[in-house]
């Protein structure tokens, strides 16, 4: 367990449970956190993991075709994504930003609803209560402070849920991500502050927001913290389940920074190669997360063909299905730009949206969808 | 019936609000022990515990930013800012945040988040401390802003603002938290609507258009104005967003002159909003342009100087007879050398 | 003379201004190495070099407040918000520090700092990313608040904008970058002043007051009435605060109409203020109310329904119908059905 | 030096060179850096540290007779800010908060200037840059930002100075305090992070504010951290040294908790016996930073009776002129407060100040004060 009373020497240690090359590394302090993790549980994450690269690539996909204005892809950051998402209970509730595609499909989202905001047809996906996720957050870091006042509901209703936050390295500069830790701390609220730190915030390498290894941030406010590999979708899977039941158990709150890579663009818009190596590129598609689950299960006899197949079917399906959903998405009406402003009635957009109708009817198309 | 300062008025009506619904929570500095640097929720943690009234951190959009989270679960937060210099570290919570999240989940997550602000100026304040930033919220779409006038209004309104499912921000004039009034506090919340302004005075001449601390001020205005001979009628808007304007432009109708007063800076203050929103629901009926008198153009000045900022009797005055082309200060020769 | 876009306009003017001054320094996300997610900056730190063109960490207020602390060292900070729905993390600090640094020290602490904010939308994104901030900036007291329209505008106020010693909020219309104009570079920068509103068309019935990203729409509205016989005559505020109302006096005395278009909301936006300051200032050459073509009151809606929220070339003209008193979207029996 | 590579139980301990009896306590680290203080020296800091005394004093009793409207007290905070404000070079420049009065007498700041803002006569008192210490400021923790701007401007200029912030232990939750620490570290910009923290913050205590030591936090953002005893004049001046040293020589910022006790009120408007104990005040009565100077001075035979009356008669001298400056200082004229809005003309304002002229004269009162 992270202390209080470690050097940052131990502090920066990764916390690896499988090697790139996909042998699995025992770990005296991690391995029973996920002691009851059989071959089955690896297929299952490694399917996951399958699955929302699919996913990722097909949005990417609809973006080039202009089905979608614009995409956020998660290549590269789907062990950090399913093994928190996967430790989690359905009661626990996630503040993330717009990158956390995986752990909404953890969550059980509706496809459809993935992409609903990068249609243009919302401004969110979904019904945030009936995944127990908040829907994305743009304004970087302010989702980590809504997680933070949630958990410190949990404590007041006297409930064991976690609150768990998302968010980047480019993040932790933002005062908002300091001040979650102060109040999470002195409130000693059950919520768990998931950084991905994917070296990147646009253009920005993580060395310009951070001095010094991200996770040491944490200590400095009392909260623990550990360093995984952000690529082992195992180490990941045990550090959420040991934060959790730290925050389950009174214990407050625990920050992870997952070290993990944006192996594609910030979104579908970036052109990263203005800004980045290819080699570094390189050195990180070596450490792939889904290539290294792969080969331990490979080794372990855990990936015949007909589980690669059905696995890959299974992917090719989802896709499919979100496909579909993109374009046969409803659009949206003209009259649907004022509802939901509020919960009570407003004279001064009744007042508005009185006259806009009778604008659109000048016309003869109130109903119209966009024009 | 009870008599009671304007800041008890505000306590017994969150001591109300906290009896009726358990998901209503207090946070802010210093609002526990010390029941806030004005003693508004004085008494309120030691009754109904820690849980129930937090003393935060030092930080306003952590504040801002937690009790979303709150509202998120279910609760009702009031949020205290200490004085309305201080709410600007919270503005990106509030307006990205607060203002947006109820539109942007298609009114799946409510926000009945309350924001308490102490504001204005007149108490002799360094900077910071004397602010009226009313408008930059009755500009941001998807936020209502309430300001109280009167001890029996701060009561009921308080009320009304934690039991909105809308986000309110809850503007109180601090320099008349001392002001006695009479509270009923038998009556029934349901009878009134915080939406709607208030007539406070009748008159046929001109009407005045003001809300919070300058309610006072434009009253005597009326009465000091009707020695000579000059019916001002008073409006209180209580609701800053929305306005009531169908009480205002039934007013002008009748007066055909708009005179609007407030002490924030006049330049994209709430007066240009009342001008032009009247000017185009009752041009003409309207016998003269409306007339703004308003603070100036600057910071908040330093407390020796701030009564020249702040609108007071005689410039309202001078207001009114602008209003009514009568000589004024910008009349022609107006002075003793004129 | 050459052929420019707007966006190649402004780093035009920036690499000028760096030039002549090196106290002139550029701060913000992504603007080194990248040039600035719309490219504006492209090329400047490879030129300049790492302390004149600053990647900063992701964090708003922390780029305001040390740019404040560069204007106390003497710099000429210049920094780029990346969108306008990201600039409210640093309102604290430009509210109270960059607002009102000068006034606080009696004149002894100048912030010649420039705020670039690309601004509006049109441009098909998801939230926070095409907002009309503003009208918080113009009624903020001790901020000089500027829009730019074309190539030309955008290269000489960017180059007025640093030169001034007062803190300059300079808004990009991001859904124009692209256009192309052309640009005089041997402009003499102190023959023209940034205070000034622009006549972009004359007319004579009436006067359609815009700025930013609208610009070109009102001009294309004035060429289309100019068809059915309507001479519009189109201003250019470019100062949003403060506003030349000089200029559009002069216009409205002469057509006696007003017709105020922006895409931020309406009520407390810019198209209050100068409604109202143009009421109280021409009351008697009014032959209707000014008449205001706004976004709605609205958070900025997702991108299949922007074109509903933001004023285009059909809603100016009818906004103009209703100035002129002809057959309008509110006149009885409107629709098809009437 | 302090350094990453410490725990957290090194880092907390509190740097002391004299005991609350008056004993000088030897310390390997930070003995070097008082070396050259001599005897005369330390009667210089006694001398300094019983006028600003005096001053608060003569403040807080021209606030109760109605001269000021409101005072911040720094009583029992005189070593931290005499003994960190000593330590600074002419061309160094101070960032403060509101309490930081000690700081600016070492400064050479106007008497009559300490009081401008509390007598309501001007929104601040000074021109900063005579005595390159910025005028206090009210928003909290705001002022970090401006140092590490400040200091990064030293950086590009290659000078060696140093900007110094002071800030409360309150402050350190602000968004603001944590990005400055973002920033410092991320440019090494030279700039030193001094926090006194009295132990609240208004009614609230520090334990609110942070839940471990506050000298922890800024190891976390990679910035150097000491912890002080900021009743030691000595110890706080060795520390400064050596953060001074560290800046002016590229090693970037440093953080200092100075550890003290907020005596008096808040303000005078402020009833600290609402919220807190009075034998908290009396453990801290005992660790008064004047006594315990005193006492090493009196052992060392240091303070004769002359020394101490001299002492107390430049202190008399001191309030004496304070007073003075305070009752006389010149009501400001009504239209001062339409000046230095901006540098250049502003046709809104100049209507207004205009108007409000015209206004006045309608009374015959143009030049009169405040009403
Ligand atoms: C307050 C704010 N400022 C700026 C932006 C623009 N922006 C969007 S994503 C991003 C980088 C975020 O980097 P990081 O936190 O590392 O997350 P990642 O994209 O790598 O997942 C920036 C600067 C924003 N969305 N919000
Ligand atoms: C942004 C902001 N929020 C609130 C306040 C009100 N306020 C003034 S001083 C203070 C407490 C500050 O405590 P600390 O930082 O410990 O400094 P100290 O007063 O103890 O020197 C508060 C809450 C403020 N000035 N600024
Ligand atoms: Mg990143
Ligand atoms: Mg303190």
């Amino acid at each position: 367990m992270p202390s209080n009373d470690q050097t940052d020497a131990t502090r920066d240690e990764l916390i690896q449970l499988i090697t790139p090359n996909g042998e699995r590394r025992s770990n005296a302090a991690y391995d029973p956190w996920v002691a009851d993790v059989d071959g089955a549980a690896l297929q299952a994450l490694y399917e996951d993991m399958v699955v929302i690269r699919r996913i990722d690539a097909e949005a990417t996909a609809l973006q080039r075709q202009g089905e979608l204005a614009l995409w956020p892809p998660l290549l590269g950051q789907e062990a950090a994504q399913i093994g928190s998402g996967r430790a989690l209970r359905e009661d626990d509730f996630v503040f993330s930003s717009y990158r956390e595609n995986g752990v909404a499909y953890c969550r059980g989202v509706d496809l459809t609803d993935l992409l609903r905001v990068w249609r243009g047809n919302a401004s969110s996906g979904w019904d945030p209560y009936a995944i127990n996720m908040a829907t994305p957050q743009v304004i970087i870091g302010a989702q980590t402070l809504h997680a933070t006042g949630y958990a410190m509901g949990i404590l007041t209703d006297g409930a064991d849920s976690v609150a768990v936050t998302y968010f980047g390295d480019g993040a932790t500069s933002q005062g908002d991500v300091n001040e979650a830790m102060v109040f999470a701390a002195s409130y000693q609220a059950p919520v768990i502050f998931f950084c991905q730190n994917n070296q990147w915030a646009i253009s920005e390498p993580v060395r310009l927001q951070a001095h010094v290894p991200i996770a040491r941030r944490a200590p400095g406010f009392g909260i623990p913290s550990v360093r995984v590999d952000g690529n082992d979708v195992l180490a990941c899977l045990a550090v959420t389940r040991e934060a959790l039941d730290r925050a389950r158990t009174g214990g407050g709150p625990t920050f992870i920074e997952a070290v993990t890579y944006r192996m594609g663009p910030h979104t579908t818009a970036d052109d990263p190669t203005r800004y980045r190596d290819a080699n570094e590129l390189e050195d990180w598609a070596a450490k792939d997360p889904i290539a290294r689950l792969a080969g331990l299960l490979d080794s372990e006899g855990l990936l015949p063909a007909e589980v690669s197949d059905a696995v890959k079917a299974t992917a090719d399906e989802v896709a499919a299905r979100l496909r579909e959903g993109c374009i046969s998405m409803p659009e949206p009406a003209a009259l649907d730009v004022f509802k939901h402003v509020y919960s009570e009635p407003n004279s001064w957009l009744e007042r508005q949206q009185d006259h806009y109708e009778q604008y659109l009817t000048s016309f003869g198309s109130s109903e119209e969808g966009g024009r | 019936m009870s008599t009671m300062t304007f800041g008890r008025a505000i306590n017994a009506g969150l001591r109300r609000a906290m009896d009726n619904d358990p998901k209503v929570v207090l946070m802010g500095e210093d609002i526990g022990k010390l029941g806030g640097v004005f003693r508004i929720t004085d008494g309120l943690q030691k009754d109904f515990g820690p849980h129930r009234v937090l003393d935060t951190p030092l930080a306003e959009s952590g504040i801002m930013g937690t009790a979303v989270g709150l509202a998120y679960r279910g609760y009702r937060p009031v949020v205290e800012i200490q004085f309305d210099g201080f709410i600007y570290p919270a503005f990106d919570q509030i307006v990205c945040q607060v203002a947006k999240l109820h539109y942007r989940t298609k009114g799946a997550v409510k926000v009945p988040l309350t924001i308490r602000v102490p504001f204005g100026g007149g108490i002799g304040s360094p900077e910071h401390h004397s602010e009226s930033p009313e408008a930059y919220f009755t500009h941001t779409s998807g936020l209502r802003v309430v300001s109280v006038s009167n001890p029996q209004d701060a009561y009921v309104m308080i009320q009304q603002a934690i039991a909105s499912d809308d986000p309110v921000l809850y503007f109180e004039p601090k320099r008349r938290y001392h002001v006695k009034g009479e509270v009923d506090e038998s009556v029934d919340l349901s009878s009134t609507s915080m939406n709607d302004a208030r007539v406070v005075t009748e008159g046929s001449d001109v009407t005045l258009v003001t809300y919070g601390p300058l309610v006072p001020t434009a009253r005597d205005a009326a009465i000091a104005a009707s020695d000579d001979g000059i019916s001002i009628e008073v409006i209180d808007l209580r609701s800053l967003a929305p306005i009531d304007f169908g009480t205002v432009e039934k007013s002008v109708r009748k007066t055909g002159r708009l005179v609007i007063t407030h002490e924030a800076a006049q330049s994209g203050g709430l007066g240009a909003e009342i001008a032009a929103s009247i000017t185009e629901r009752c041009f003409y009926h309207l016998e003269h342009a409306p007339v703004r008198v308003t603070g100036f153009d600057i910071p908040y000045p330093y407390s020796k100087v701030e009564f020249h900022h702040l609108p007071d009797l005689d410039r309202i005055l001078d207001g009114v007879d602008r209003a009514l082309g009568r000589p004024n200060s910008l009349s022609p020769h107006n002075g003793l050398e004129g």
